[in-house]
């Protein structure tokens, strides 16, 4: 066992659950960026897919349901040399954590955020999730009666800066995704379509494979109202790729008064600096 | 001492009156305590600033007044009944009220003629520099500290102008105030963070906790502070905890709703065993209650937020220079204890301004040597990140800066980190949680006593109302009655209990006084100690007790 | 009386297996107790069903077993220590573990001949029947009922095989039950809001909760209840007020981590008046803990959540009769006094199965009676919402059924529901609100008092112990060593001391039985009456305490 | 004082603020509802804005800051006879509230939704809200370090079926479009326009008069996408009006085996439906 390999280890994973797909690509792509596991933090809400970094060497933040995000921003503010990553549900990720998902976007943190999207709410045994397929459309056990939300749509309309949607079933597609995530400078969302075996009766292996297909070599993801217009295909055929991705001034560098290579945790007021503020108090 | 109160409207200007009359005080040499009650809203409704000022240090407000100026009718018949017997009443020639003592300007011309119209508080500041027979040569310092230069020499003016138009009725004495600094308890809060060595705050807007989040925002480069505005204060407490697991000092400041919606977050802080300020400034409730007034009744509702058990520490902060110390041993205790610290202060103590001695930041420097966060192994099998350990403390190491591998989870974990499901390590690390309480218990200090050693009767009460306790205490023990003592918590939780079982023990009968309805602190004393308080002083209209009330309350339990 | 384990890893049908068993043991006029032990997973790890049945009624588990099945090796090492003299283990012939007591039936082979290879489990309750001298009559029926007819001829026959392949080890007598219900606390505790006339229900899933959300969902249409899957608790608990507000009776349910996120909204329904009740059904914290598992650690946290001030009720549930009725009950309470009811269950009551007489809908009704919001005036000017009463109960109108408007208000209001930030009304209004509490005080029912008149030591419990204690408490004195008796709260916040007070006396020593680990319910105890307990029988390992492990727990105390 | 008129009251807003007309005009608006003041539900979380229900005669709930829409949204569950509008600020429904203006979208219940988007947080004095504008456009006191929300987008990408704005300088259109959404079946969002003259000194009566255009008469609200483009001109030229519109079924719709036309609360289990339950664990 060498530190600085991203080994996993034995999973509490149902056999046959698309997660371990996920695993697997994320292990090889970390692996590729010739960094050490310590200079990796993954960050996880709760759920199934939020387990995932405790499969990992590698730093590990298991938090709160719906609240990875909050965190996983805050890491990379306080210590902008840890490359962060996110994995968590649907569930956490558009439920419960629906109101960070809106609001990290807008702060566009240089961090990456892959969600197991099973459509469905796996660890809790099979709730519908703000994804599960509308009644309407796919009547089943654990189908959505209220409208489903489109993740990337919104991820768009909240201004993200990069957008895209994998399946756990491509492996190379996943990891190339996974890469071009990591390598972008900004909040970077990864929808990752993901079988639950367990408990998705409608969304398997099977399902995906019919519809996904990738989009065309000449798609230019640089145009948001092209971009928005493709994420809504979804039907016989469900496109998956990079829908846009544009270049945006970081959550750092929109302050560069604090931020200025050296991470916060290293920093310190400079001496001197308290009693002179106290003075002004005179 | 003298006692003057400014009355008014929302948008009347009375916060920025009231600070350029405290700064000239404080540059005349004399001590002050001044209290702010606003309504929830930005014009209109009635506001007024509290001012008592002499030459001894001062802590408390009192409800006497020696001086009442309004801007209004409503102001005037609001507190005409507090005016003592001397007192004068000070408004502009418009307003159609009289009386034996009024003294009536005409602001609205005078500052015409000084050359801005918006200047006719600062006439009043003149006035009353010389109704009370204070020199006037400070204002112009303070005006020009306080205001943007395109105005500065009108009010100067308006100042003179005041200060010729009325006449001399008191003798104030100044003090001998050196290095003394003014101050609110929102500043010195957050100066204690600073002193703390803070790193990360993040915040929701809530009253009366926002100055904070504007403090460390305008202060986020020199300080080298990440500060963020969440969109919740669920975002706020997870980021500070996303902070504070890389190393960064974080911080949180909230009220009682904010603090609500952090409750889960409390407990992860609590499992995953990341240090954590969080300061809840208080104000009414149940919910939004009264937003923008004063009272204790957070206290049962900290000590026990968040599902299941872990350590943690309640500190109620007594004082000015009590938040200024208490905030940056917070910090200390957070990281050494690797637990939640929960700051109490409430709406008074955060809005009130009081001059003190000049803080110490070599006394605070020793809570605020930067995290001692190492890596504890070379490699990762070696590093356990929740080892058992006697005292319960186990090595923190910061992700990135370890070789090794560092885990927080809310979940039940082993020593590495890793989720358990284990009956065995599941006991032992609620064992080893648990054991930190007694490290805890040996930082405890002890509450302050003021009175007489020889007492019969026990006052007890913790946080702001510390100030008002002992100018009451040292009032009653000179009317030559049943002596009484009193012991002001600033440590609540666990309660330090030494000074409260010895001087319990020699009295006749415990009085709790507190500014909530149910007896907050009694109830924590009776659970901790088997204590009871026989008598109740208490206070819940939002409005904070002043040493005559608690007189008054002692006189009603015939004490 | 039996006790039986199934255990194996999670996907091996284990839940099912045990559900159609017990119903046959009750159809075949037995008793019986069960209790499920599962891990956070959905395959894999290890889970087991703990089933105990005779011709008593029972009322908790026991350890010692007489018969252990088990699906892989694991499960045999884990539990192969609680196995007494005779009892049997049985298991699949491929698993290479051995002994004198083993069973071993080709479950696989057996299965596959009976038609479905997938009834093997179905093969080992035929076996079990069997083993244990019951007749296998009442297994067709329940299997009928359980499964679906597809595979219902395969099973049918697999119990046969099973039945004929293994052999009578002992005789259980089977008891007299007649009009005897199976279900568990989930199930009583939902078809108590049933009795109590829920007509809204709104939710997030979280374990140990989230069945009672299944149980409202499948039924809503019948019983007439708005059901919703929310966004977060957040929203649960707001949706629940609003249709409160309405008229409609609500009840939201979670465990301690979503009780934490409903914590700000629990105090607007005290300030607001607006009755509520929430179901928390308690898992091992502190944060995401043991998510599967049982603990009693929210009590400290329940009777203080929220900022500010207001009187709620606290009613934790003693076992499945008792959810049954305290749930219509809570209903009927919020109402009544118009406040918050939190009804604190856990993992070990709402998941266990027991038999118990036929529910009383009638004795329920008195709970359920419509709500009785009428219109209390005609105009709106003589409406008041929040009246200032003797007992704090203001008249509740529904908007649109009343002729005036109907105000609700998380600021502080006055008599109108319109805002205010008068001191004399904030002291009425905080002062009604508190007096309710004496009108609550009225309602309390007093513990249950198990064991001797005489009792020496005086046990103290709250919720789902009861059973245990209760049983632990009879096999003491028949022992004839020192007398023991127990008082076993369900209601608890206010908590009901006359009983406590009355035993306390009497005894020597008072001892808390308690699913913690620092002693919540002595906590309340010594705050409420200053009554100390001097003894401590605490269990915090996300297993569920047994009479033996209070009986070793009185051993430990020297008692 | 008639009881079947919305007559409003004194109120605590700075003389001069935008709320004014906002409150008149849906005073006007409610009155030419035929409706009494008992059959009006308005619902409010915390802010200036939220503070309009205590200012007009009828049913009025004021609840906790960012929660106004699960509590409306249950009102109407529970009493399909109420007319339920919620008016608050852009604080509470876009900040602390995102989750539920997300997910109450999905939910489709006939309420209304007005909001008083004066790109501020006005009651806390001054701190920017999730729509206060960029920084790097327009620097001041209390702009948005972190990118602002367009919440129509935000509101179409969820799958809203009313999307409209308005400005509260504009009575006339107010009054039209307030109509237009109360009318709506399903929910309505009215993004309103309203200066803070306190506290926001960028987006002022000035700013928006000069900025603020009627769409096209013959513009069509039924296409999504057009919609999608139009509410995100912001900048010289600030469109107004009613930017989508479509049919979907209800929240009550959605679930005919519940609803029958007769409000919940006046329901009740039939006799003898819970014995005949508890017979089923015999
Ligand atoms: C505050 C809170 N509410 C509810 C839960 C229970 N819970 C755990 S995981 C989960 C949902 C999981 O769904 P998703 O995020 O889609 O993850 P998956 O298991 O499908 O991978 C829920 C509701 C919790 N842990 N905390
Ligand atoms: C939980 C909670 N957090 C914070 C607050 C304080 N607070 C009251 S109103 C408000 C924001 C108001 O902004 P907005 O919703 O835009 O309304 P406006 O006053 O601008 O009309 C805040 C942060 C609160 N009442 N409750
Ligand atoms: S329940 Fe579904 S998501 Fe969870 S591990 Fe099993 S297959 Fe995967
Ligand atoms: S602060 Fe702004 S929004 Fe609030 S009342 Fe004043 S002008 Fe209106
Ligand atoms: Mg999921
Ligand atoms: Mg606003």
């Amino acid at each position: 066992m060498k530190n600085n390999t991203f080994y996993s280890t034995e999973t509490a994973w149902c056999p046959g659950c698309g997660n371990f797909a996920i695993l697997e690509t994320l292990v090889s792509v970390l692996n590729s960026l010739k960094k050490e596991p310590r200079e990796i933090l993954l960050v996880g809400g709760i759920g199934q897919a939020a387990k995932l970094n405790q499969y990992v060497n590698a730093n590990g933040f298991s938090g709160l349901h719906g609240r990875a995000l909050p965190a996983a921003v805050a890491a990379k503010i306080a210590n902008e040399s840890l490359t962060v990553i996110v994995n968590t549900g649907d569930g956490d990720s558009y439920g419960e954590g629906g109101n960070h998902f809106l609001h990290n976007i807008r702060r566009n943190a240089d961090i990456t955020h892959f969600v197991h999207n099973n459509q469905i709410y796996g660890l809790t045994k099979g709730q519908p999730s703000p994804t599960s397929a509308a009644c309407s459309d796919l009547p089943s056990a654990a189908c959505n009666i209220n409208s489903p939300l489109n993740p990337l749509l919104l991820a768009l309309a909240a201004g993200a800066t990069f957008v895209a949607r994998s399946f756990s079933g491509n492996e190379a597609h996943l990891a190339r995704i996974m890469k071009a995530a990591v390598a972008h400078k900004g909040y970077a969302l990864v929808d990752i379509l993901q079988p639950c075996i367990s408990f998705n009766k409608v969304n398997t292996f099977a399902y995906y494979n019919e519809r996904v297909y990738e989009l065309e070599k000449d798609y230019k993801p640089s145009n948001r109202e092209k971009a928005m217009q493709r994420c809504t295909e979804w039907g016989k055929k469900i496109p998956i790729g990079i829908f846009y991705q544009a270049k945006a001034p970081t959550f750092h560098e929109r302050r560069p008064e604090i931020f200025n290579g050296t991470p916060l945790v290293d920093q310190a007021a400079k001496a001197g600096e308290l009693p002179k503020l106290l003075k002004t108090f005179l | 001492m003298f006692n003057v109160l400014i009355g008014g409207a929302a948008g009347d200007g009375i916060e920025t009156m009231a600070g350029i009359l405290e700064k000239i005080l404080l540059r005349s040499g004399f001590y002050l305590f001044s209290m702010r009650d606003f309504m929830s809203r930005v014009r209109g409704g009635h506001n007024f600033a509290l001012i008592r000022f002499g030459n001894q240090p001062v802590s408390a407000h009192r409800d006497t007044l020696d001086g009442l100026v309004v801007f209004n009718k409503e102001s005037y018949f609001l507190h005409k009944d507090c005016l003592s017997k001397n007192a004068f009443v000070l408004c502009d020639k418009s307003l159609d009220i009289a009386g034996r003592n009024f003294i009536k300007i005409d602001g609205k011309k005078l500052a015409k003629e000084a050359g801005n119209p918006k200047s006719i508080s600062t006439v009043y500041i003149g006035a009353l520099l010389k109704l009370f027979g204070i020199s006037d040569k400070a204002a112009a310092s303070v005006l020009q500290e306080k205001l943007p230069p395109k105005i500065l020499d009108a009010n100067i003016a308006a100042a003179k102008k005041g200060y010729a138009a009325a006449d001399r009725r008191f003798s104030a004495k100044a003090g001998t105030t050196k290095n003394t600094m003014l101050l609110t308890g929102s500043d010195a809060m957050a100066m204690g963070a600073l002193a703390g060595n803070i790193r990360f705050y993040s915040a929701y807007p809530m009253s009366p906790s926002t100055t904070l989040l504007e403090f460390f925002s305008a202060r986020s480069g020199a300080f080298r502070i990440g500060v963020e505005q969440a969109e919740d204060e669920i975002a706020a407490v997870n980021m500070a905890l996303g902070a504070s697991y890389t190393g960064a000092r974080s911080m949180v400041g909230t009220s009682g709703g904010g603090f609500a919606l952090m409750v889960e977050a409390l407990g992860f802080a609590g499992i995953a065993e990341i240090p954590i300020v969080i300061a809840d400034i208080q104000r009414p409730g149940p919910s939004t209650g009264l937003p923008t007034r004063t009272e204790q009744s957070d206290l049962s509702f900290v000590i026990s937020a968040s599902q299941g058990e872990f350590p943690r520490i309640v500190i109620a902060v007594k004082d000015h220079a009590d938040a200024f110390y208490q905030t940056a041993r917070a910090f200390y205790l957070a990281e050494k204890y690797q637990v939640p610290v929960i700051l109490l202060s409430d709406q008074y103590l955060a809005d009130s301004a009081v001059t003190i001695p000049l803080l110490d930041t070599k006394k605070a420097s020793r809570y605020g040597a930067p995290a001692a966060r190492k890596p504890t192994a070379t490699a990762m099998q070696d590093y356990l990140r929740y080892k058992l350990t006697k005292n319960g403390i186990s090595p923190l190491a910061a992700p990135g800066k370890s070789v090794s591998a560092v885990r927080a989870d809310s979940d039940e974990h082993d020593e590495r980190g890793v989720i358990t499901e284990s009956a065995e390590v599941r006991i032992a690390m609620t064992d080893k949680r648990n054991r930190k309480t007694a490290g805890i218990r040996t930082e405890l200090q002890e509450p302050d006593f003021f009175g007489d050693q020889d007492a019969e009767v026990l006052l007890v009460g913790f946080g702001s109302t510390a100030g008002a306790i002992k100018e009451a205490v040292e009032i009653r023990n000179k009317q030559g009655k049943k002596k009484i003592g009193a012991l002001c918590f600033s440590d609540v939780y666990p309660l330090p209990a030494e000074k409260l079982l010895e001087h319990s023990s020699k009295v006749r009968q415990m009085v709790n006084v507190e500014q909530n309805s149910t007896g907050q602190l009694a109830k924590l004393i009776r659970q901790e100690t088997l204590l009871p308080c026989t008598g109740s002083i208490l206070k819940y209209d939002g409005r904070q007790i002043s040493p005559d009330e608690i007189l008054d309350g002692l006189k009603q339990l015939k004490i």
